[in-house]
């Protein structure tokens, strides 16, 4: 038998695997392709304190490798997803990681307030880095000191893990990840989306309404890997790595590179089995390698 | 999900292409779905792309889509030989709704928006339901399905250029006669098309408008595909062409 | 006829189209499958001042929609291009840009000098964005105050056309790109590789023996565009875009954004053909849209 | 580069094919040297493939090649069909040297080094040199090609694991005496056996190592493929492995 649990932090998962933020909104489309119970954990679609509608549509563009999205954090905000989106999430035996964004220190703290009032969240992941999120969010996921000071803000009002989701696009992604693991971080997920562009050769115009979106897939898995290995060897707090990650191989990539757990966003919606064939691909990676527990692969590429 | 092999493909019109799938097993399904189609299983096409039910042949078990190629993807599409795989998630989504009691409804179809209608015209017609259908296109050479409405009823044909039918717009077609002869309508098409139908049918007739949006997961989890509707409480909000549509009671559309 | 000529500061370039620093070699190799003077100028691999091995191999990797390289500046130093490379290239009829990589400014500045003694140079494409070498190079890529400086000092010693080549792993590349304007830049090329990493499975460590290499190919493009269109709109120069175009589509959306001319990397190596292609991918282009002149496209998604 | 017909694709071990292209036009060539391959036209595989020449059939005008499928690119090339066509640049790079007077040459394949041995054979075969064919596999399910090296001289086979020939490595067979009566050996196979050989033969046996490295043009472009060499001037540099090999004089190659 093969141990595949890890844990971020005080959460402990059953095994490594968990859907990406935004990716899977709050999981009931995918509970009709199978039982959400076999996953590691649920990463939900952002909140926000009041609800947003996001950006205009198109929202979404095909690249080479991968896809632009500007969603624009549409959510119908806290308010409704404690009362009508978390509580369904309950019947499955996986913790539940709530994404909250904002436009000032205030709003993430309000609404990680707010959500401290649940039963149903287990963990809040902090979105410094949506890029589709015209004022607010970027400057806290490019500037350390910023990104410290939500952090900080966050964890004195939080009684359940803070993960804080970093950006890539950023000079130094090591001095993000330090300066939130000195805020007291309990973990950092990365990479979000690359910002990028896409133009529109019959409108002469960006494809996305937006004009820039948010770079996801395969693509960009290079970059993703590279970060999460600079980023693994300078903190001590657990990574959950993911971008493009389409199957158990890349995810064992990542868990090479230093993270403890994975996270899978594009991937849902080429194949919504995504999530579970993952699981199984590690799973049999270890058993043809002879892997007694998922959680010595990690970082065993610098290690 | 499943992977269904292609038993016909082959060209209709220029650049429209006929594909019929084997139905996957238990298949259950409206006019009006659709299919989020995979075209490649590399990843330099990731996302899949939606194409509608056209038709269904219970006897072949068989289901068929008509499509137009123009982007990379569906240049690849156009590749698939007879006998090949394809990986297909639906049908999806919320397809024509059927009213009992009625006796005639109006289909209205441009371009690759007419696909939908012939599974619906069908449907209706072994309903009893008298089927007129009104259909518009660019010109002659990218006229399709024709011959196949035929079969449930009439058909009203027009192009923009003249070379096939009346020329001008189906809107055209639209006597305050055949509207007060109608009890539904059904239209599918390019935006301003449905803007216009939409507009025509107000308070004369009630109907259906079916919406296109690019889109990413195809089944409501990604928020990709909203469009502005009129909302229960007379508010204008976003529903998703994906799960809540492409089939949207007409005045719950809201065009900007 | 459609007129297909740009100009780069002084240069005057028949057509927007040339190979991509180090994708290219001298030029010797191509010259095998097409004439080069069909070519808007070519660029060629960096040139230090004294010769450099470069890195151990394997030095590429094949990611998905793109490649990892770390070559490392390989090069026989600047003595022998002048003395060997540089000559054979001026049969063909093209302006001949050198890209010029050191560690200090003082090494720009004297490979610069040198360049100078040979009349076979008729830019200069300063690399401060190489991702691959260990130290020098890269903190020139992003600090604006350094490009400038080292923009600067080249200035002062050139007598030909100055072209800046920016680094993407940047968190604002506008300020890169206004930095080394308000030095003096003549134009400016972006982008070069964005710093990525694959992890071979078997061997546990990093595929590419350096660690890290430049990912480059269509993965890339949508951030190269985004980034042009950020950088076109802040400046005055001209621009040199460059970042996974392999048809003359990819060039359009390039100079859509707002690129003067294109450069053409990756795409060399998938098809020895590839710039000749996008020369008449471009000119097909402008003949079906009724484009009379290629530099009316330049910047129309957003002017 | 052009886009070669596939005449023949069919399994020969496991997980090891054989590939018979139509040759292209004017067919310049070396055994030794290799072709350039793009295992689809998409973009999620970009770079070529490199795969050694292993049978040219002047007669039926056909170029052959052997590879083993391994990663995901020679999986996608290992999908492809009779009549399908492939994206083919070359013959690429320097190929074996063939000496007038040679009486006795000593090929040496370990793996998927064996296939640039047997166009190599024949050539040497044809020029009335005697052949002297020495193999390594790692067992028996994976040997390739015995049977067409025998057509052409002696073929002495070793396997790790013993499950065909002598168990052991491809230098046990290079006794004194076999070595004494060759004039030249050629060799081609992982970095460990190219070592051992070179070994082996240094001062008695001159000849030739093919090299791998991972590539990206192909062409002498982009120096990804270097190999370290001792270069004329006696100091270690770089050559290419593309262009200045895959093969070199043995005594050139440098092993860390
Ligand atoms: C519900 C629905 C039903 C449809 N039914 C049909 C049909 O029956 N027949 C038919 O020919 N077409 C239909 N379409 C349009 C069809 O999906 C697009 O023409 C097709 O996806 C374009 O793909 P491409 O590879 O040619 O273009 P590309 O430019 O390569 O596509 C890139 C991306 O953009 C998306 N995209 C591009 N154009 C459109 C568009 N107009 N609408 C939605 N997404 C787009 C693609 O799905 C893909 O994700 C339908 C669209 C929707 C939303
Ligand atoms: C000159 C030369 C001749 C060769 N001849 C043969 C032959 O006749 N038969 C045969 O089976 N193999 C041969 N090889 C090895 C063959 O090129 C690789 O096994 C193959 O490229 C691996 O591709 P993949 O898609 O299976 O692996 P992937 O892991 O998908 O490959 C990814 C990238 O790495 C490169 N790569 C991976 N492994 C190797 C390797 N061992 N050597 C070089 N590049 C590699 C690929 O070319 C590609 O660019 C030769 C290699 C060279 C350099
Ligand atoms: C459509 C879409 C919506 C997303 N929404 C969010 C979001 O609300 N919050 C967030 O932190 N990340 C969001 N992301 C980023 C993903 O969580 C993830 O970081 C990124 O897509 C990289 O992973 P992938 O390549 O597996 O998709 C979104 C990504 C996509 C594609
Ligand atoms: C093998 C290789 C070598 C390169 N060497 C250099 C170099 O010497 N100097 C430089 O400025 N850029 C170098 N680059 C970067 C390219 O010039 C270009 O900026 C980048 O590859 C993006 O373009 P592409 O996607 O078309 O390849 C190199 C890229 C590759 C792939
Ligand atoms: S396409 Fe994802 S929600 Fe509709
Ligand atoms: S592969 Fe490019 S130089 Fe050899």
């Amino acid at each position: 038998m093969i141990d595949l649990s890890v844990n971020i932090g005080s959460l402990k998962l059953k095994n490594p695997v968990m859907p990406a933020s935004g990716c899977f909104s709050f999981g009931k489309e995918y509970a009709d392709f199978y039982d959400l119970s076999q996953l590691g954990a649920i990463v939900v679609k952002a909140t926000t304190l009041e609800p947003r509608l996001g950006n205009p549509t198109p929202r979404v563009a095909e690249t080479p490798g991968g896809m632009l999205n500007a969603i624009g954090l549409q959510n119908p905000g806290v308010e409704k997803v404690i009362a009508e989106e978390l509580p369904h999430l309950r019947k499955y035996d996986i913790p539940v990681i709530v994404n909250v964004a904002g436009t000032t220190v205030e709003d993430y703290v309000a609404v990680t307030e707010r959500l401290m009032d649940s039963e149903d969240v287990d963990a809040i992941e902090v979105n410094i880095s949506c890029p589709n999120v015209k004022c607010g969010g970027i400057q806290f996921g490019t500037d350390p000191a910023q990104a410290a000071h939500v952090t900080e803000s966050i964890k004195k009002v939080s009684k359940v893990p803070v993960i804080v989701k970093l950006s890539p696009n950023v000079t130094d992604i090591v001095s993000m990840a330090k300066a939130v693991e000195a805020a007291g971080a309990d973990a950092i997920s990365m990479i979000n989306t690359l910002v990028g562009m896409s133009i529109d050769l019959n409108r002469k115009k960006p494809l996305i309404a937006n004009g820039v979106g948010g770079l996801s897939g395969p693509a960009v898995k290079p970059v993703a890997v590279r970060m999460t290995y600079q980023v693994a060897q300078a903190i001590q707090i657990p990574i959950i790595g993911m971008g493009g990650i389409m199957d158990g191989e890349d995810a064992i990539e990542f868990l090479m590179a230093g993270a403890a757990a994975v996270a899978v966003g594009t991937a849902n919606f080429v194949n919504p089995l995504a999530c579970p064939e993952i699981i199984d691909g590690i799973r049999q990676y270890c058993e043809q390698n002879g892997v007694a527990s998922v959680s010595d692969l990690t970082g065993v590429a610098w290690k | 999900m499943a992977r269904l092999t292609i038993l016909e493909h082959r060209e209709i019109a220029d650049n429209m292409r006929w594909l019929l799938f084997e139905a996957p097993k238990d298949l259950q399904y409206q006019p009006g779905q659709f299919l989020h189609i995979r075209v490649t299983d590399g990843v330099d096409h990731l996302l899949r792309r939606p194409i509608s039910l056209c038709k269904v042949d219970g006897g072949r078990k068989a289901l068929g889509v008509a499509y137009r190629v123009g982007g990379k993807g569906t240049k690849l599409l156009a590749g698939k030989n007879v006998g090949d795989t394809l990986d297909v998630l639906g049908p999806l989504g919320k397809g024509f709704k059927l009213h009992e009691g009625d006796r005639h409804a109006i289909l209205v179809g441009g371009g690759i928006g007419v696909p939908p209608m012939v599974e619906l015209a069908d449907q209706l017609h072994r309903n009893g339901v008298k089927v007129t259908a009104i259909v518009g296109f660019q010109s002659k050479s990218v006229a399709i399905l024709i011959d196949d409405l035929k079969q449930y009823g009439d058909v009203l044909v027009s192009t923009n250029d003249g070379s096939l039918g009346r020329q001008g717009f189906v809107t055209d077609y639209m006597t305050d006669e055949l509207l007060a002869s109608a009890d539904r309508f059904y239209a599918c098409g390019p935006t301003p098309m449905l803007r216009a139908v939409q507009a025509k049918m107000e308070g004369r007739v009630a109907g259906y408008l079916s919406l296109e949006e690019r889109m990413g997961c195809g089944i409501g989890a990604c928020m990709a595909c909203v469009t502005s509707c009129r909302l229960a409480d007379g508010s204008i909000g976003y529903k998703k062409v994906c799960k809540d549509g492409p089939v949207f009671p007409a005045p719950e559309v809201y065009f900007a």
